[in-house]
């Protein structure tokens, strides 16, 4: 297997207004070869792969593609010297076809020859049979379930023959056995001989499957293109965060059995397909749900928040029933907060500043009269909370969007923190943010539990949920299948799991 | 960890993503309220050099009555524009108020203040069959109001049979007339109680805030325990108190209430509706507006006008070069932004 | 046409009215507004440039309002008081919200006269030199209903915005001139100013109920226009038709006898007489109290400049009668409605 | 229920289909004259008009945006249509063709202002709307043009077997070229993928300037040929044409489920929508309704017809997972 240099940037220098995000930045791949790009948030890995694909352009530095010096006008450029990539964001458009949006880029050969869709489907099928993915590719993309969507992009992206294919967080929201079809298909890529590029935040996936890794800090190389062989994942994270990863390891609590639930749901069942739900969280008690991907836990939570009807049983508060009609009056009366876990579209207003995001959930209580409402009073409410969050940012007038993934989460939860929640429902704290910020939200999730606030933790990841739960319980098909006592040993707790999971699938 | 340029400020009204004075200059310089200043001296200035009596007390003081209820027209649209939807029925709605005003002082002899607070208080309830159809129906507002603008306004044509009222206490038509320091029309005072009160709501109050929230990010906000049905019909009911005012001072302009004041439908209003907005910054998308970019916009684009119709310029064509005027000022703004961002990155 | 039309009444003009009236003020600079962009007042254009020419004015400039609106005409009035205009003929863009900028523009000291359309009192305007529209149409219904020979008499009647108070005066003037003479107003469609509504309802109207009407009575252009496209569409001449205006179609369906006869105005005698007057007004003459107004819905101090029902028989000579009307109108108009030192 | 017909129902065109044919049998029954050959060509005139301009303002909607100018661009056209053929005597069809490229011009100028400055296509269209308009008045100083060619005229006035007018043909065919372009031809799809997600076309290598300029090209073209058919449909070439076009435009695709965030709108299903408008327009007229109280009832019936298409989606909806 003869690998040579596929394609290297060197001295890379990128500014926007105000921020200089890459500050001579290089990186060699080489041709059948998975290659790691790790950093953390706001270090300059989406920048980087944006330069790569023609998206921005580089202030110096170059690009060279199989020996030739390149320059990418646009996207279409860089996709024509077949350097494929899956962003980030979502790219396809929402009520075009499967197979259309995985051949989006090849249609624009002759502008007015008749789109030939068989052919298309056809072709679409083979990519899709590839991933192991069972779907008509006729289907709308929209009718996809958000996972699905991510594995069509990466199909779409599969499709242009890539000689060099970018994958930005692909994994972030597949399931464990999703990802590993994804990970036997990429290897499989890579024997073939394509270079690939790789960027997570869950170092284990990028330690299994990469051989070569860069590391980015602050927008400067850490390391350059080095052998993932012989580096621990103590020295990875070193490299990222330029000190060893704090102890954040699992911690025994214990809630005395004697204090009463703060939230119990009996006998719920909703309009859309729960049945018989029975779960409590104490006070101070961190009770994790766990279930796969479309196993009903985010749903759960929004019936509870009142935004879709229960048909049956009932939601009790501090022991009173209570009928929740909105979050509103969750918020304003039950004191129930909800960290969502679609940050950018329901857990804050992108374009609006720190301020007006942290601030959201005090704006009533803190209002006089007719609602009268200073700056000054919501800031005096909400700097505490920000500042123990270790927000980064330049000031709380700046746009949230500007900020990274970690600190726009940290700003999601700290509204609930500012609303002075007793109960918290957190769904997917840890989606897209880096290990430090991640590590530092679990100490911020136990803390609070310490301090009597009664948490509901839904999470995918698997790892986070032995770290942090005390009791899990878990979901699958909108039903509870039973609960653990989490112990905090990983080995025994995730097959217990799995065990609750399957028997269900197999009853 | 803190803020060091933070906590010397005032209220900053940055949750509006409007920067003003007393953050960075540079900042300053970059927004559309600028831009629109900018533009407004300039082009007083070129049309001060380029006809006869531009800044003449007369001109001024029309100028500043037509402008008054322009930016009360554009203000009414934005407070709609805001929720990312639109109020076709601006020009209904004001027709509506304006008749019932009318109505209540000739045919039923109420006083006129309270007239007055009827009308703005029917204003709001249209406002609200908008808003409340809209939300609940979850249609686009565009097609309810486009709808609810033939409904309110062939209803008002219905019952008044285009019959204007004119006996109206001459307190209407003397504040019409009345100059303030020989210049000013006490309209612009109107539009600009207005206005401060939409800052107010804006920058200093849970329910303003509320509003941009809601616009913004419809789903962010009600999971952050904002009933956004209810603030977009709020809007709504804002949108359809404003749009009385105007028409009333209309009525004031006039001397009378009458059904023609905002055309066919009240379609009259709509251009100059989404001008002023959409000139100072507000987003049609939502979630984002500029009150006095509203009022800056609607105040040059009905300067543009009266200084070409000052200018003589061939009479048919006049609405070519207005068209052509808005062009080069929206594009000599653009320009302008982009030379600021460059620079301001090197 | 009606350039031709201009040319010809400017012709006749002149020569009945020799170069006279020598107490002209030079200073006058009058405009001519109509409410909006219409075909209708182009004659006022040729007619303020001849008055200007004839006696010796600054100037008599036709200005039009951009669009068809209020606001857009109240500002155009403000500008040219700030351009220095002094005397206005103006076609109001609503007979009662216009009241308040023509009492400011004679508060500023320049004379109103109202032109083809009247104001309604009370307002500071001199008089209303113009067509009484609710009269027109009364005129217009019954030389309909004369042609209609049948037992039955079904007319159908087609006219402008509501918005218009004068639409509502022409409705009911058709239907007290149906009423008097035993016929009946089947059907009345409105709101048909733009010609594509206008087409579209017309069409449909006669498409569904041709068989159930007998005559159509139009009272503003752009449906009188259609409708006589649509008479001719059908062919058949058994529907009589009534029109108003000169439009070109119009004269044309007369002639060719799909349209029985249309009632005219007499815009370039507005025009001519209107400027006249407004610089008699400027240079110290006073309307008297006691001339002969005549009164109509609008106001007491109309004079009508005249209006005709011109059939088949005098299309081709209609101008040479205009030009009469504006002759003796003219001759006579000084000592009847005005005194001048 | 079997599956086509379930496909059938959650198609856009479904729902107004549905309505219109409702509309025919409860107008038919109590008017049949409205079922009589000429009744059916004078709606059949109405439809092909508004129905050029309704796809006019559709195809911008599909890139996300708006043309406030359409009405000024068909105006322009019309005018200059017929009055090259009255004060230069061109002949109709190179009068014709002119006038079409000048729309494609007009779209042109709008779609390379918005694709170049960034600036919202409303401001943008807004001031080119008064541009339009007022180089129409300063051609026409408001007067109509009036001397066309014969030509024009008899097509104008002309129908197939006395029912479908001559007019009708051009709209059919731009209906066709525009159903099979959206649905089949890259340059169709590129259109709806800019519009449902502009950041993903640009990554997928589309030209989003091309395309919006392509968009507003055909925009243009189409108002253009709207005004054209107006003049031979009124015999004459009017200033005012295209001065009410703006709400009709947008009316027709939403009521045809188009979507005003663009990248998703229907041909067939606008086009029901113009046949709903018009169907309501002349059943007004038919009764005979109060001409005062014309406006309530239109804006009722339009809200009765958006009502019950969403009515039927949310019931369809309420099956489907919310996305």
């Amino acid at each position: 297997m003869a690998s040579e240099i596929a394609f290297q940037a060197t001295g890379i220098e990128k500014s926007f207004p105000g921020v200089k995000a890459l500050k001579g930045v290089s990186l060699t791949l080489k041709t059948h070869s998975i290659h790691a790009l790790l950093g953390e948030n706001g270090a300059g890995k989406s920048t980087l792969i944006k330069i790569i694909t023609g998206v921005h352009h580089p202030d110096a530095g170059r690009l060279i593609l199989e020996g030739q010096e390149v320059h990418f006008a646009s996207p279409r450029e860089a996709i024509a010297h077949r350097v494929g990539v899956v962003h980030q964001e979502r790219n396809l458009i929402p009520r075009f076809s499967v197979a259309e949006n995985i051949h989006l880029e090849q249609l624009g050969a002759s502008l007015l020859k008749p789109v030939d869709y068989a052919n298309l489907n056809k072709q679409a099928a083979r990519w899709l049979e590839a991933l192991g993915l069972d779907i008509d590719p006729r289907t709308p993309v929209s009718r996809l379930s958000v996972a699905k969507m991510q594995l069509v992009e990466i199909a779409k992206a599969l499709s242009l023959r890539s000689r060099v294919l970018l994958l930005d967080e692909p994994t972030a929201s597949l399931t464990p056995s999703e990802t590993d079809l994804l990970f036997s298909f990429l290897r499989k890529l890579r024997d073939s001989g394509a270079s690939l590029l790789f960027v997570s935040h869950k170092l284990e996936e990028a330690q299994e499957l990469c051989d070569s890794v860069t590391v980015l800090r602050d927008g400067s190389n850490a390391c350059e293109s080095r052998p993932m062989e012989g580096l621990g994942r103590q020295d990875i994270v070193r490299l990222m965060i330029g000190r060893a990863e704090g102890d954040g390891g699992w911690r025994k609590r214990d809630t005395p059995p004697g204090v009463p639930p703060a939230i119990e749901l009996k006998n719920v069942e909703t309009s859309l397909g729960h049945a018989n739900v029975n779960l409590h969280v104490r006070k101070g008690e961190i009770v994790g749900l766990y279930g796969l991907v479309g196993a009903g836990r985010t749903e759960l939570a929004k019936c509870i928040l009142g935004q879709f009807p229960l048909t049956a049983g009932t939601v009790e508060i501090d022991g009173k029933p209570a009928k929740i009609r909105s979050v509103g009056e969750a918020l304003h009366i039950h004191r129930v907060g909800y960290v969502s876990e679609d940050r950018k579209g329901e857990g804050l207003v992108l374009m609006h500043s720190v301020l007006g995001n942290a601030g959201i959930t005090v704006w009533r209580p803190l209002s006089a009269l007719l609602g009268f409402l200073t700056d000054r009073l919501v800031r005096h409410k909400v700097t505490p909370y920000i500042e123990k969050l270790e927000v980064k940012t330049p000031s709380l007038a700046q746009t949230v969007a500007n900020l990274s993934g970690g600190n726009q989460q940290k700003i999601s939860v700290a509204k609930w923190l500012a609303a002075g929640v007793k109960i918290l429902l957190v769904d997917e704290p840890s989606v897209g943010i880096d290990i430090k910020t991640k590590a530092y939200l679990h100490d911020l999730l136990r803390e609070l539990a310490d301090n009597g606030t009664a948490i509901l933790l839904i999470t995918s990841d698997m790892p986070e949920m032995i770290l942090l739960a005390d009791r899990i319980l878990v979901m699958n098909d909108y039903r509870l299948q039973g609960q653990l006592i989490n112990d905090g040993s990983y080995a025994g707790m995730s097959e217990g799991i799995m065990n609750l999971i399957h028997r269900s699938e197999a009853a | 960890m803190s803020y060091p340029d933070l906590p010397a400020k005032g209220p900053s009204g940055d949750i509006v993503g409007k920067p003003r004075r007393n953050t960075a200059a540079t900042r300053f310089y970059l927004t559309n309220e600028f831009g629109l200043i900018a533009l407004i001296v300039l082009f007083a200035l070129a049309f001060q050099f380029a006809t006869d009596g531009f800044f003449s007390p007369f001109n001024l003081f029309s100028l500043g009555r037509i402008a008054a209820v322009n930016i009360m027209i554009g203000l009414a649209m934005m407070v709609v524009v805001i929720t990312g939807g639109l109020n076709l029925a601006v020009g209904a709605i004001g027709v509506c108020a304006a008749m019932t005003c009318g109505y209540l002082i000739e045919v039923v002899g109420l006083p006129w203040p309270i007239a007055i607070l009827s009308a703005v208080a029917l204003g709001a309830m249209l406002g609200f069959i908008n808003g409340w159809t809209s939300v609940r129906t979850g249609l686009h507002s565009f097609i309810i109001t486009l709808a609810t603008m033939s409904i309110f306004f062939g209803v008002m044509i219905f019952l008044t049979r285009a019959e204007s009222y004119r006996a109206l206490p001459p307190v209407f038509a003397a504040f019409g007339r009345m100059k303030l320091l020989g210049i000013f029309s006490p309209l612009l005072l109107v539009s600009l109680m207005a206005a401060l009160f939409l800052g107010y709501l804006y920058n200093l109050t849970a329910v303003g805030r509320e509003m941009l929230a809601a616009g913004a990010k419809p789903e962010a906000a009600e999971m952050s325990g904002i009933n956004v049905g209810r603030i977009f019909i709020y809007c709504h009911m804002l949108s359809g108190a404003l749009a009385a005012c105007a028409a009333l001072m209309l009525v004031a302009r006039n001397g009378a209430a009458i059904p023609s004041m905002a055309g066919q439908l009240g379609q009259d209003w709509l251009l100059i509706a989404f001008l002023g907005p959409v000139l100072g910054g507000t987003l049609l998308t939502g979630g984002k507006a500029s009150v006095l970019g509203t009022c800056l916009g609607a105040f040059l684009v009905t300067m543009l006008t009266s200084g070409l119709l000052l200018l003589q310029l061939g009479d048919f064509w006049i609405q070519s070069f207005l068209g052509l005027l808005l062009l080069a000022a929206v594009l000599m703004d653009k320009t302008r932004r982009t030379f600021l961002a460059r620079r301001n990155m090197a | 046409m009606s350039n031709y039309l201009r040319r010809v009444l400017a012709i006749g003009l002149l020569s009945a009215v020799g170069v006279g009236s020598a107490s002209a003020a030079g200073d006058s600079k009058i405009a001519l507004v109509p409410g909006g962009p219409h075909p209708y007042f182009a004659a006022w254009e040729q007619a303020g440039k001849d008055a200007a020419k004839d006696f010796g004015l600054a100037a008599a400039d036709y200005k039009v309002p951009q669009k068809w609106e209020l606001s857009q005409q109240n500002q155009l009035l403000e500008s040219l008081l700030t351009q220095g205009y002094n005397g206005f003929l103006i076609f109001p863009g609503d007979p009662v919200g216009s009241v308040s900028t023509v009492d400011e523009l004679v508060s500023n000291g320049a004379p109103v006269v109202g032109g083809a359309g009247c104001f309604k009192d009370p307002s500071s305007a001199s008089f209303c030199l113009g067509t009484d529209t609710g009269n027109s149409a009364y005129i217009g219904t019954k030389e309909l209903l004369k042609t209609l020979t049948g037992t039955k008499k079904r007319i159908a009647h087609f006219t402008g915005f509501l918005v218009d108070p004068n639409t509502q005066l022409r409705i009911d003037a058709v239907k007290k001139a149906a009423e008097e003479e035993g016929a009946t107003v089947v059907q009345v469609i409105a709101d048909i100013d733009a010609p594509e509504p206008a087409e579209e309802k017309i069409n449909a109207y006669l498409a569904a109920h041709a068989n159930d009407v007998d005559g159509i009575i139009t009272s503003a252009w752009v449906p009188a226009v259609v409708a006589s496209n649509a008479v001719r569409k059908i062919g058949d001449k058994r529907i009589k038709m009534v029109a108003i205006d000169h439009d070109e179609v119009v004269l044309k369906a007369i002639k060719d006898g799909f349209v029985n006869g249309t009632m005219l105005q007499n815009p370039y005698g507005q025009g001519y007489i209107g400027t006249f007057v407004l610089d008699k007004l400027r240079s110290g003459c006073t309307v008297k109290t006691d001339a002969p107004f005549k009164k109509n819905a609008l106001t007491d101090k109309f004079i009508d400049s005249g209006t005709a029902y011109v059939a088949a028989d005098k299309v081709d000579t209609y101008v040479d009668a205009m030009r009469d009307t504006t002759k003796k109108l003219f001759e006579t108009f000084q000592a009847t409605y005005l005194t001048c030192k | 229920m079997n599956g086509s017909l379930a496909n059938a129902m959650r198609s856009d065109w479904f729902g107004p289909l549905l309505v219109t044919i409702i509309a025919v049998v409860i107008v038919g029954s109590f008017n049949p004259s409205f079922l009589s050959p000429l009744n059916i060509q004078v709606l059949l005139l109405a439809i092909a008009v508004n129905g050029l301009i309704a796809f006019s303002q559709m195809l911008i909607i599909a890139i996300g945006q708006m043309n406030l100018s359409v009405g000024a661009i068909g105006g322009l056209c019309a005018i200059v249509f017929a009055g090259m053929m009255d004060v230069w005597h061109v002949p109709a069809p190179l009068a014709a063709l002119s006038a079409l490229s000048i729309g494609v011009i007009c779209g042109i100028i709008n779609g390379v202002l918005i694709a170049r400055t960034g600036i919202s296509a409303f401001v943008i269209t807004l001031a080119t709307l008064s541009v339009y308009k007022g180089i129409n008045l300063g051609i026409t100083h408001a007067q109509p043009f009036y001397n066309i060619a014969e030509s024009v005229k008899s097509v104008g006035q002309g129908a197939i077997f006395g029912v479908v007018p001559w007019l009708m043909l051009p709209t059919m065919a731009v209906g066709l070229v525009l159903w099979f372009m959206l649905n089949r031809q890259p340059i169709g799809r590129f259109i709806l993928a800019v519009g449902g997600n502009q950041h993903a076309a640009e990554l997928s290598g589309i030209s989003i300037e091309n395309t919006v300029v392509t968009a507003h090209a055909l925009s243009g073209f189409l108002a253009a040929l709207a005004g054209l058919l107006l003049v031979a449909r009124l015999q004459m070439g009017q200033p005012t044409i295209g001065d009410d076009w703006l709400i009709l435009s947008f009316a027709a695709p939403v009521i045809g489920g188009a979507i005003l965030a663009g990248g998703h709108v229907s041909v067939p299903a606008t086009l029901l929508g113009v046949v709903i408008v018009a169907i309501i327009t002349q059943a007004l007229v038919l009764f005979d309704i109060d001409p005062f109280l014309v406006q309530v009832v239109l804006g009722a019936m339009i809200l009765a017809a958006v009502g019950a298409n969403r009515f039927r989606e949310s019931r369809l909806s309420r099956k489907l997972k919310r996305l």
